[in-house]
């Protein structure tokens, strides 16, 4: 049992944990709070995989404007919100097996897979900022993911043309 | 998990201790005389109207919205940007491509007259 | 060491919490919540497999960047048509969503 | 102890004293990996110690200077220019009750104030004090600072909500309005000085600036520099807060320590922003003899800083609060396109000037290329800014709009369900 081993356990407990009550809780607001929580687990999980630059942005993007958003939209339609009963719908009990099932088989898929390396492989590439310098070039090389790149800020800006048409109302 | 992200985390934890402890002494320190008109909400001496939660523009949410997409868009740029020196000039300009067509964004918004404070 | 195992299940209970949340809440919000703890699991594993199997190029955090972007993009649209929603019919209940007109 | 061993000592003690913990920790048999946690968890316990010692000076600084501004004299019992005037006002905060509004959501209104200030001290984790004694290098640093502030947007975030309270809601949509809408610009800002460096670690930032990054890049100085102010949340920018309009805002139900708590973060986090000001664009530590002897470079921090930090007071003391519609105006008609017409012709002209004077045989990184590139972005710099100045002058002269009806305010709820307040 490592340290690093420890952090991992702790952090999946408590990441999966407040999952949990993301799905469960009463109050919309405590999802929305407990999911911060969620995501921010997630971070150092990607800390711990070396991906210091995804743990950076997952906290930016994430906590920083997401979940933000979902606070807000939280406040602004809390007047349908105020009901404190149950928050499932008719079907839940279908859900739950169904998810359990689901979580099953995908352990026993993993069980019977062969590709788990015994041994981390040494990052070749972690000298300081190496890594980010590779996944920038990575990013806008025309054998890379330039395309993608593009279509992101085109997909980012329709989103928000669409939301703003969606979500503005002109008096 | 290199010792950079080591000394982070551990800051992580005394970051939270330094504010919290002084909450609790204080606490511990401090009289506690409640009374149930201490705890009402504060509105200057006057009784609250109604619900705290009055209805709010949803100009609000506007912005927040846009927030997020420049937020996730610029996120995006820094790796770009850290790559520089080493980027071909077909680099430069898809980076540069990237940002214009969040400034065409931008302008977007501005002609829908999202950006009018109303 | 952390075997990659670990990862796998993590990611995979993430994800099978996030799919209960997504069929089991009736308010459009917290299914929108879910959704994002499903996005997170896909990230984990790309991640996880990245490191683990294939360091040598980094692709698994090239796609994650775009799950990023997906992930905002779907939360902004989704939001707004939530709240163009809520404006009109003054409700969140996604049973109570089922015209597909108004 | 030796001569030798004592000018180590006066040059670079932090290291030393390190080195000896590290000695001491191993004698006693520790592990390497052990003693490695210890040393690193003492450097951030200083970090966290010294950040809140500073608080206490600022205050008593901001107070005299408040004061001799207005021509007032300021607080001058306790101690010697009332320095020390700071240690009893703590006392009385200390000993104040805790009155938690009814309807609270208890958890999240407790955890707001520890969140708003823990937000501002992570900042101390990356912050470069000098050559040899800064507490992280790690190489998202830029974007870390970004992340941290989001988390303190949060805090306010959620210390509103939890309140119950209508003014603290309006303080807390007011801050999302400003404070999320600032990040922009600072983002864009920061973006500059990474893409001239090629590297987000702070520490790394400093040492790139052989020159500095105001000279090459000013008005992206000035765009982070005006941003940060609103992200901290003081006047001109202190609309979140407003006590004449929506009494304190976010922070109106919160009484005793945790209300001093928000403060304690203001306070901090206008000086962190200071030093980081100084850390990026001002060249941080560096300085003549820094390299040789680190306690210097301290020194140079310091003043730097300090600079930074006057004028930062000077602002708030000077400039009237601004209304929400200019504050938003500013940011999104202003700010946020200058910085993307800034970095995309940062880009252009950077790459420009490493291929064509490399080309005219200018060997890269020697002194006459540094110079002339410095030059160039100068110039572009200045172009760009007269540029703008009198884009924005010939959109300002077209009237602005006039509201004729007289708008409701704040109308109670209940009256009209779609009227919106504020």
């Amino acid at each position: 049992m490592t340290i690093e081993k420890i952090i991992f356990l702790v952090i999946a407990a408590i990441s999966l944990g407040a999952a949990l009550m993301v799905v469960t809780s009463r109050k919309l607001i405590h999802s929305a709070l407990w999911l911060i929580l969620t995501l921010f687990g997630v971070a150092v999980v990607y800390g711990i995989l070396d991906a210091g630059f995804l743990a950076v942005a997952q906290v930016v993007i994430y906590i920083g404007a997401i979940a933000i958003l979902f606070i807000f939209a939280v406040m602004l339609t809390r007047r349908a919100n105020q009901d404190t009963g149950s928050q499932n719908n008719q079907y839940w009990w279908v859900a739950a097996p169904l998810s359990a099932l689901l979580f099953g088989g995908l352990v026993w898929m993993m069980g019977s897979w062969q590709g788990y390396s015994t041994e981390l492989p040494k990052l070749a590439l972690e000298a300081k900022s190496g890594m980010l310098k590779q996944l920038g070039q990575l990013l806008v090389s025309p054998d890379g993911y330039v395309l993608p790149f593009e279509l992101a800020s085109v997909l980012l800006v329709a989103a928000l043309i669409g939301a703003i048409w969606v979500a503005w109302d002109r008096k | 998990m290199s010792s950079d992200w080591l000394y982070i985390g551990l800051f992580l934890l005394i970051v939270a201790i330094f504010p919290g402890a002084p909450i609790l002494i204080a606490g511990w320190l401090a009289p506690r005389k409640p009374n149930p008109l201490k705890s009402q909400t504060y509105e200057c001496g006057i009784e609250t109207v109604g619900d705290s939660w009055v209805q709010f523009k949803a100009q609000y949410y506007i912005f927040a919205l846009t927030f997020l997409i420049f937020d996730v868009e610029i996120v995006f740029l820094f790796p770009w940007a850290i790559a520089f020196n080493q980027l071909t000039l077909f680099g430069v300009l898809s980076g540069v491509l990237f940002i214009f067509v969040l400034f065409a964004e931008l302008l977007a918004a501005w002609r829908k007259g999202v950006l009018e404070w109303i | 060491m952390v075997p990659l195992s670990w990862y796998l299940i993590f990611s995979a209970a993430l994800f099978c919490i996030g799919l209960y949340g997504v069929l089991a809440r009736k308010n459009a919000i917290a299914i929108l919540l879910s959704i994002e703890l499903m996005l997170n699991a896909v990230n984990v594993n790309l991640v996880a497999f990245w490191r683990y199997r294939y360091s040598e190029a980094l692709n698994g955090q090239a796609f994650a960047v775009m799950v990023f972007a997906v992930a905002a993009a779907e939360v902004a649209v989704g939001l707004a048509l939530i709240i163009s929603i809520y404006r009109r019919r003054n409700t969140v209940v996604a049973d109570d969503i089922d015209m597909m007109k108004w | 102890m030796s001569w030798n061993g004592f000018l180590a000592f006066v040059k670079d003690p932090l290291t030393e004293f390190a080195k000896g913990i590290t000695y001491r920790l191993d004698v006693w048999g520790l592990s390497p990996e052990l003693v490695n946690v210890i040393v690193k968890l003492l450097g951030a316990f200083v970090a966290c110690m010294l950040s809140f010692a500073l608080v206490i000076l600022t205050i008593w600084v901001e107070r005299k200077l408040y004061a001799r501004v207005q021509d007032r004299l300021g607080p001058n019992r306790v101690g010697p220019w009332g320095i020390f005037q700071t240690v009893p006002d703590m006392i009385k905060i200390f000993t104040k009750e805790y009155i938690t509004p009814d309807g609270a959501d208890k958890v999240t209104y407790n955890l707001a104030p520890i969140l708003a200030v823990s937000a501002v001290m992570l900042i101390w984790a990356v912050v470069p004090f000098a050559p040899t004694f800064f507490g992280s290098d790690i190489n998202v640093g830029a974007l870390y600072i970004v992340a941290v502030g989001a988390i303190g947007t949060l805090g306010i975030i959620l210390a509103g909500w939890s309140s119950n309270n209508k003014y603290a809601l309006l303080g807390a949509f007011r801050a999302v309005a400003q404070m999320v809408s600032y990040e922009v610009p600072m983002v864009l800002a920061l973006l500059v000085p990474v893409l001239l460096s090629g590297t987000m670690g702070i520490n790394s930032l400093v040492k790139a600036q052989s020159v500095w990054f105001i000279l090459l890049a000013p008005l992206a100085a000035f765009i982070f520099f005006i941003s940060s102010q609103a992200e901290v949340g003081r006047a001109p920018f202190d609309l979140l807060e407003a006590e004449s309009e929506i009494v304190t805002g976010f922070q109106v139900e919160y009484s005793g320590l945790k209300f001093g708590m928000f403060f304690v973060g203001e306070f901090l986090h206008a000086f962190t922003i200071s030093a980081l000001f100084s850390a990026l664009f001002l060249g941080g530590w560096r300085g003549p003899w820094a390299e040789q002897v680190p306690i210097l470079g301290l020194a140079y921090f310091v003043i730097k800083t300090s600079i930074v930090y006057f004028f930062v007071i000077l602002l708030r003391i000077a400039a009237p609060r601004m209304r929400i519609d200019q504050m938003l105006n500013f940011n999104w008609k202003f700010l946020v396109p200058l910085g993307l017409l800034l970095v995309m012709v940062t880009a252009v002209v950077e790459k420009l000037v490493i291929h064509y004077y490399t080309l005219w045989g200018l060997e890269f990184g020697s002194t006459n290329y540094l110079i002339l590139r410095a030059v160039t972005h100068l110039v572009v710099n200045g172009l760009i800014c007269v540029g703008a100045l009198w884009l924005s002058q010939s959109f300002g002269k077209r009237e602005p709009p006039r509201f004729d009806a007289s708008r409701a305010v704040a109308v109670p709820p209940q009256s009209s369900e779609s009227t919106a307040t504020d």
